[in-house]
């Protein structure tokens, strides 16, 4: 048993994560604030409300295992541990961002802490993270991959095709199911006729889960279950995890197509309050005015960085398309 | 009485007026219902037509493209949404190997009369996998029509004209273009497929070019006649499959120059196969080689800076017609 | 209930079916060895084995019905009522061919009985079938549609696209994989960690049956059901038949991936025989010389017809590219 | 020593002496191990270097060759092969999308060293799914590169430099050459990408030409030079992209002429950036148009009398040559 799997968590960890999430959800606010000032462009998708399934997954992880996930990254990118100034120079766009510039939101990669990437193609990264894991496996470096999706991504014939091969091959990777109930303003009940993804995972006899998000170590109890079995047995695990995003899809969607109520109904479940009155309960609520400190700090040095730093030279244009 | 119309509005119409004429006409994609579209292109229709003509999908362009075709082959005519271009190369096969190909195999007993539409080419700040200009895919594929219009009065009437049309058509819009106004017509009118149009007359240079970045060679256009006295003749080709050749070559053989300007990248593609068709059938009259303007040869990068730099401009118009007349 | 689903055969019908089946397979071997002579060229796929699948579920249609199928399509362009000479002469190239020699083997189309082509690429027929029937259902018009696929084709992400979009919108299709174990030389063990092909309708909540082939009436009344369920209620249906093909995948595939023991154990259960058996066992055993004499003239006049068949026509290759 | 291989040996050979000389290197594909390939390359690899290093597929080639892209991500070397280049459509976006794009989307801090190999063209009667030719689709996409080979030798060599190039390369071989024999050197030796090759030097007319059609047009060739008088300089680019354009320009310099010979369909595509390039660069050389001999624009027939009306034909090059030649 891994230590994911051990008891409750102590007070360190509870504020450790607790600054995890929040350092997400602040850099976020930050970056939508900016965003309508102009300052970020293209589509920025915020991940504010998901950010206990993201870091309670991460957390499960050894910090030399892979994460490969899709366009709604920045909260990934933090947990996998890049720097919240280079991730914000590259949502500005600028030479000293994670990318310099070239790949922007959607994009965000730090191959030094093994985010192998932030994809556009809906369901199109799967596969990739199946062949991440086929290296590790190749080489028997003991590597554990984890994929993250949305639940509109399960719909992508790639994504099936992964789920073969990666079973079939017993591949360890951790496929992970972000289901926020929406794929952009298409609620779930209208993309599938089974609402219960993790079904998705029998026709290829994969082990599978499904939770809610409500508590991050809950997340990282149960994901390290599966991250344990594609460490120690190969094998793969298809998780689906029930979330939900407070914002639009992305800066642009006004999300209409829910109610304001829906909405409210949700943020009183956020996970980040749940570990928030956790904390107050442990009797350490004073700690947390301190890391709502250090972290705005952190978010500001980001802005501040980010500013400052000079676009990228012309030349990166051209540079890195062939090695 | 024309009217005062933004592209979306325009293609709005189109729909609309063509599901009211044909019962067979449906619209289906992603959002394209509740939503009333990522665009707001087919805002309404749901409403007005009911879920019987207006389906919204789950995220499976394959599979839909594919139910599409389906549709067409017994005589529905299904208009198919890519919320962008850039996703319908996971319906790639589905296009290239049966919509384009079913006539063919089955000797003319079944026709494909779908239209595929949606954005394409750059937005803003999207990035590489965001944006891409699709038409070099589609136009090289007999079977296919494609179609790239320009004003909000092209994209209606060119779009009725391609769901009326009894072949596969795809229809490439510009995501940058949806809130562009322009004249459109009162009343019932198409455009027909594979008709070019002058957009600007001229005597020293033709410029061909298409879609969204035809209004850059035109601002370029007026920069190169008042800076260096160089009129530019703007052949809009408006479908690119089939090509109204001859209208380009009767502009080339006027002026006996030629740049062609389009977004995208350089190798092959439609800009490549204009020139081949000016340089095979206007050779005796061209004095300079036909120039191209077009995206750097690489994946869109995210930053501003550098997506300006790899797009065309006017400055690079301008340059290149420059060069075309050897001034 | 259907007629499909009635009391035992008569012995009418078993003539029928028996002759249908015969049919084919004399057909088969008859362009077999027009092949090796050269008469007939590209990929060409034997059906030989399997014909008790396409038999069975095309006699549960309606002749209104619809069928769309992949490049192994002789035996269902036959069981649909496409004329023997139409099919050899496409076989042939000919213009006198059920697409006047441009689709070959892999490509026929027969539009007026409702066989709506054969396909090449794996799996890429499946949303088109998907598509058909949606039609019927926005017309009303009461049809069905049949899609037959391999083993092979369920592994393709396309394939998984239709079956959502069929059971989400609730579309008249019946999809039929014909489980003949192995996908050219790679044997189910080696495609699918799920022997089971029949789960994969699980994810989509679709009603799934499997079954084997061996009484072609069986095959009739379990596909009938499919049928039925898809006129009456517009619900799709997902098909597991398992059966052979004794010849190798194409003609240029020599088989060597399996023993002869195995072809020899499968040819003493072939339907065909289970058939001619059960007639015997009527005491109409006497009348089934008179078949195959039958059937032995209908395939050398579709041979004679195909040979005496003009080449197409050059302006055939360019007239039909558009409407 | 030079032995007489096959194009299927010579192909076995660049397999197994990169995988022997790097354990990186793996070939995955359907039907590669077991059955030894669909055409036979990949003969003998199962046995020798074991389950690890030889991957049966189901079919499934956009999740396998997904999976081949995430392996080079972390630094493996696969070798994809796709049955035949007609089913690589339905792994597009994974190719264009993914492999093409996420050295530029990552800026150099991941690169993708894979090879796609398989088929491509028409094969003979294999009808209009499985006859054609996609180098077009792949030449146009910056991050990748594409290579045709023409010979066994060829072959051999530039599958080796493939698998060492640390770019996503297509490597697009000729169902109907893997039987066709030639000379290849023996011992070690590479072909370096990006650089063509004169397969026949001539001074009145260059033939551009790549892949198994290079063979028409030297048959036309000889045909020229015996019933015509006119010599042919053939030149094979063997790389589209990059495109060693300037040893097709040094040739045109010097005949004044070119022809450009290919498989597949004309619209746009390799030839028609060929002729681009040529008439940019070679306009003051030209003597005449530069002409194009390629597929007839239809979706390939199956009919034998209808697919060699199709193709390229030794008469279309010859009258394409003599009107390029004015004789
Ligand atoms: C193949 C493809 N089709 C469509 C899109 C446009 N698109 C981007 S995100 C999105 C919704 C995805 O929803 P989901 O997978 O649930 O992820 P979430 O945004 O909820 O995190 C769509 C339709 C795309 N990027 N790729
Ligand atoms: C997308 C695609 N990949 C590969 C092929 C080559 N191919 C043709 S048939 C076949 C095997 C299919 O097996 P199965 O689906 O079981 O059908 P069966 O031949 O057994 O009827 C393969 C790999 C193809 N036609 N299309
Ligand atoms: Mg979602
Ligand atoms: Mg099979």
């Amino acid at each position: 048993m891994s230590d994911a799997e051990a008891t409750a968590p102590t007070l360190d960890e509870m504020r450790s994560f607790y600054r995890e999430m929040l350092l997400q959800r602040r850099f976020e606010e930050a970056a939508a604030r900016v965003y309508t000032q102009g300052k970020i462009g293209g589509f920025c998708h915020l991940y504010i409300g998901q950010e206990a399934v993201g870091t309670g997954a991460i957390r499960a992880l050894r910090p030399d295992d892979y994460v490969v996930t899709a366009y709604r990254d920045h909260g990934h990118a933090l947990s996998k541990g890049s720097s919240s100034r280079a991730v914000m120079a590259e949502l500005f766009g600028r030479s000293t961002g994670t990318s310099q510039g070239l790949g922007g939101s959607m994009h965000l990669f730090d191959v030094d802490r093994g985010l192998l990437g932030g994809y556009g193609i809906v369901g199109g990264h799967v596969p990739l993270a199946a062949g991440v894991a086929f290296a590790s496996k190749y080489r028997g470096d003991g590597r554990v991959t984890l994929c993250f999706m949305g639940d509109g991504a399960v719909n992508q014939g790639v994504f099936f095709e992964a789920m073969q091969l990666a079973s079939l091959w017993s591949l360890p990777v951790v496929f992970i199911v972000e289901n926020n109930l929406y794929a952009m303003g298409t609620p779930l009940s209208m993309q599938t006729p089974v609402e219960d993804i993790s079904l998705k995972a029998v026709p290829f006899g994969m082990d599978r889960d499904r939770f809610e998000d409500r508590d991050v170590f809950e997340v990282r109890r149960r994901v390290g279950r599966a991250v344990d079995r594609a460490r120690e047995e190969g094998r793969p695990t298809f998780l689906e995890v029930l979330t939900y995003r407070y914002r639009g899809h992305s800066m642009s969607d006004p999300a209409r197509y829910r109610t304001k109520e829906e909405v409210e109904e949700r943020r009183l479940r956020d996970p980040l309050l749940f570990l928030e009155q956790r904390i107050k309960d442990a009797g350490a609520g004073g700690d947390l005015a301190a890391i709502e400190e250090s972290v705005a700090a952190e978010v500001e040095d980001a802005l501040e960085f980010a500013e400052n730093s000079p676009p990228p030279d012309p030349e990166v244009a051209t540079r890195f398309v062939y090695a | 009485m024309p009217r005062t119309l933004q592209v979306r509005e325009a293609l709005n119409e189109a729909l609309a007026e063509e599901m009211e004429r044909d019962e067979r006409v449906f619209v289906m994609g992603e959002e394209v219902g509740h939503y009333q579209g990522a665009y707001k292109v087919t805002r309404g229709l749901l409403e007005r037509f009911g879920p019987r003509r207006v389906w919204d999908t789950p995220i499976n362009e394959g599979g839909f493209a594919g139910i599409g075709i389906g549709a067409a082959m017994v005589g529905l005519r299904p208009v198919i949404e890519f919320m962008t271009f850039n996703f319908s190369l996971v319906a790639f096969d589905q296009i290239v190997n049966n919509a384009a190909k079913i006539r063919q195999m089955s000797a003319g007993r079944l026709s494909v009369p779908i239209v595929f539409r949606g954005g394409g080419g750059a937005a803003r700040m999207l990035a590489a996998q965001h944006s891409q200009a699709t038409e070099p895919y589609y136009a090289h594929v007999p079977g296919l029509k494609v179609v790239v219009p320009s004003t909000p009065a092209e994209y209606k009437g060119l779009l009725k004209a391609s769901i009326r049309d009894d072949n596969p058509v795809v229809f490439i819009e510009s995501e940058l273009m949806y809130g562009a106004k322009g004249e459109v017509p009162d009343g019932e009118y198409v455009i027909p497929l594979g008709v070019a149009d002058v957009k600007r007359p001229g005597t020293d240079c033709t410029v061909v070019s298409w879609g969204r970045i035809l209004h850059t060679a035109l601002e370029a256009a007026e920069v190169l006649a008042k800076e260096h006295g160089i009129e530019c003749e703007v052949v809009d080709p408006r479908t690119l499959r089939p090509l109204d050749e001859q209208a380009i070559f009767a502009s080339v053989r006027k002026t006996n120059r030629c740049v062609v300007v389009h977004e995208g990248w350089r190798y092959g593609g439609v800009g490549a196969e204009v020139v081949d068709r000016v340089q095979s059938s206007c050779f005796d009259w061209l004095d300079a080689p036909v120039e191209r303007v077009c995206n750097v040869d690489v994946p869109q990068p995210y930053a501003r800076e550098l997506e300006e730099l790899v797009l065309p401009s006017v400055e690079r118009v301008v340059d290149a017609v420059r060069r075309a007349s050897y001034r």
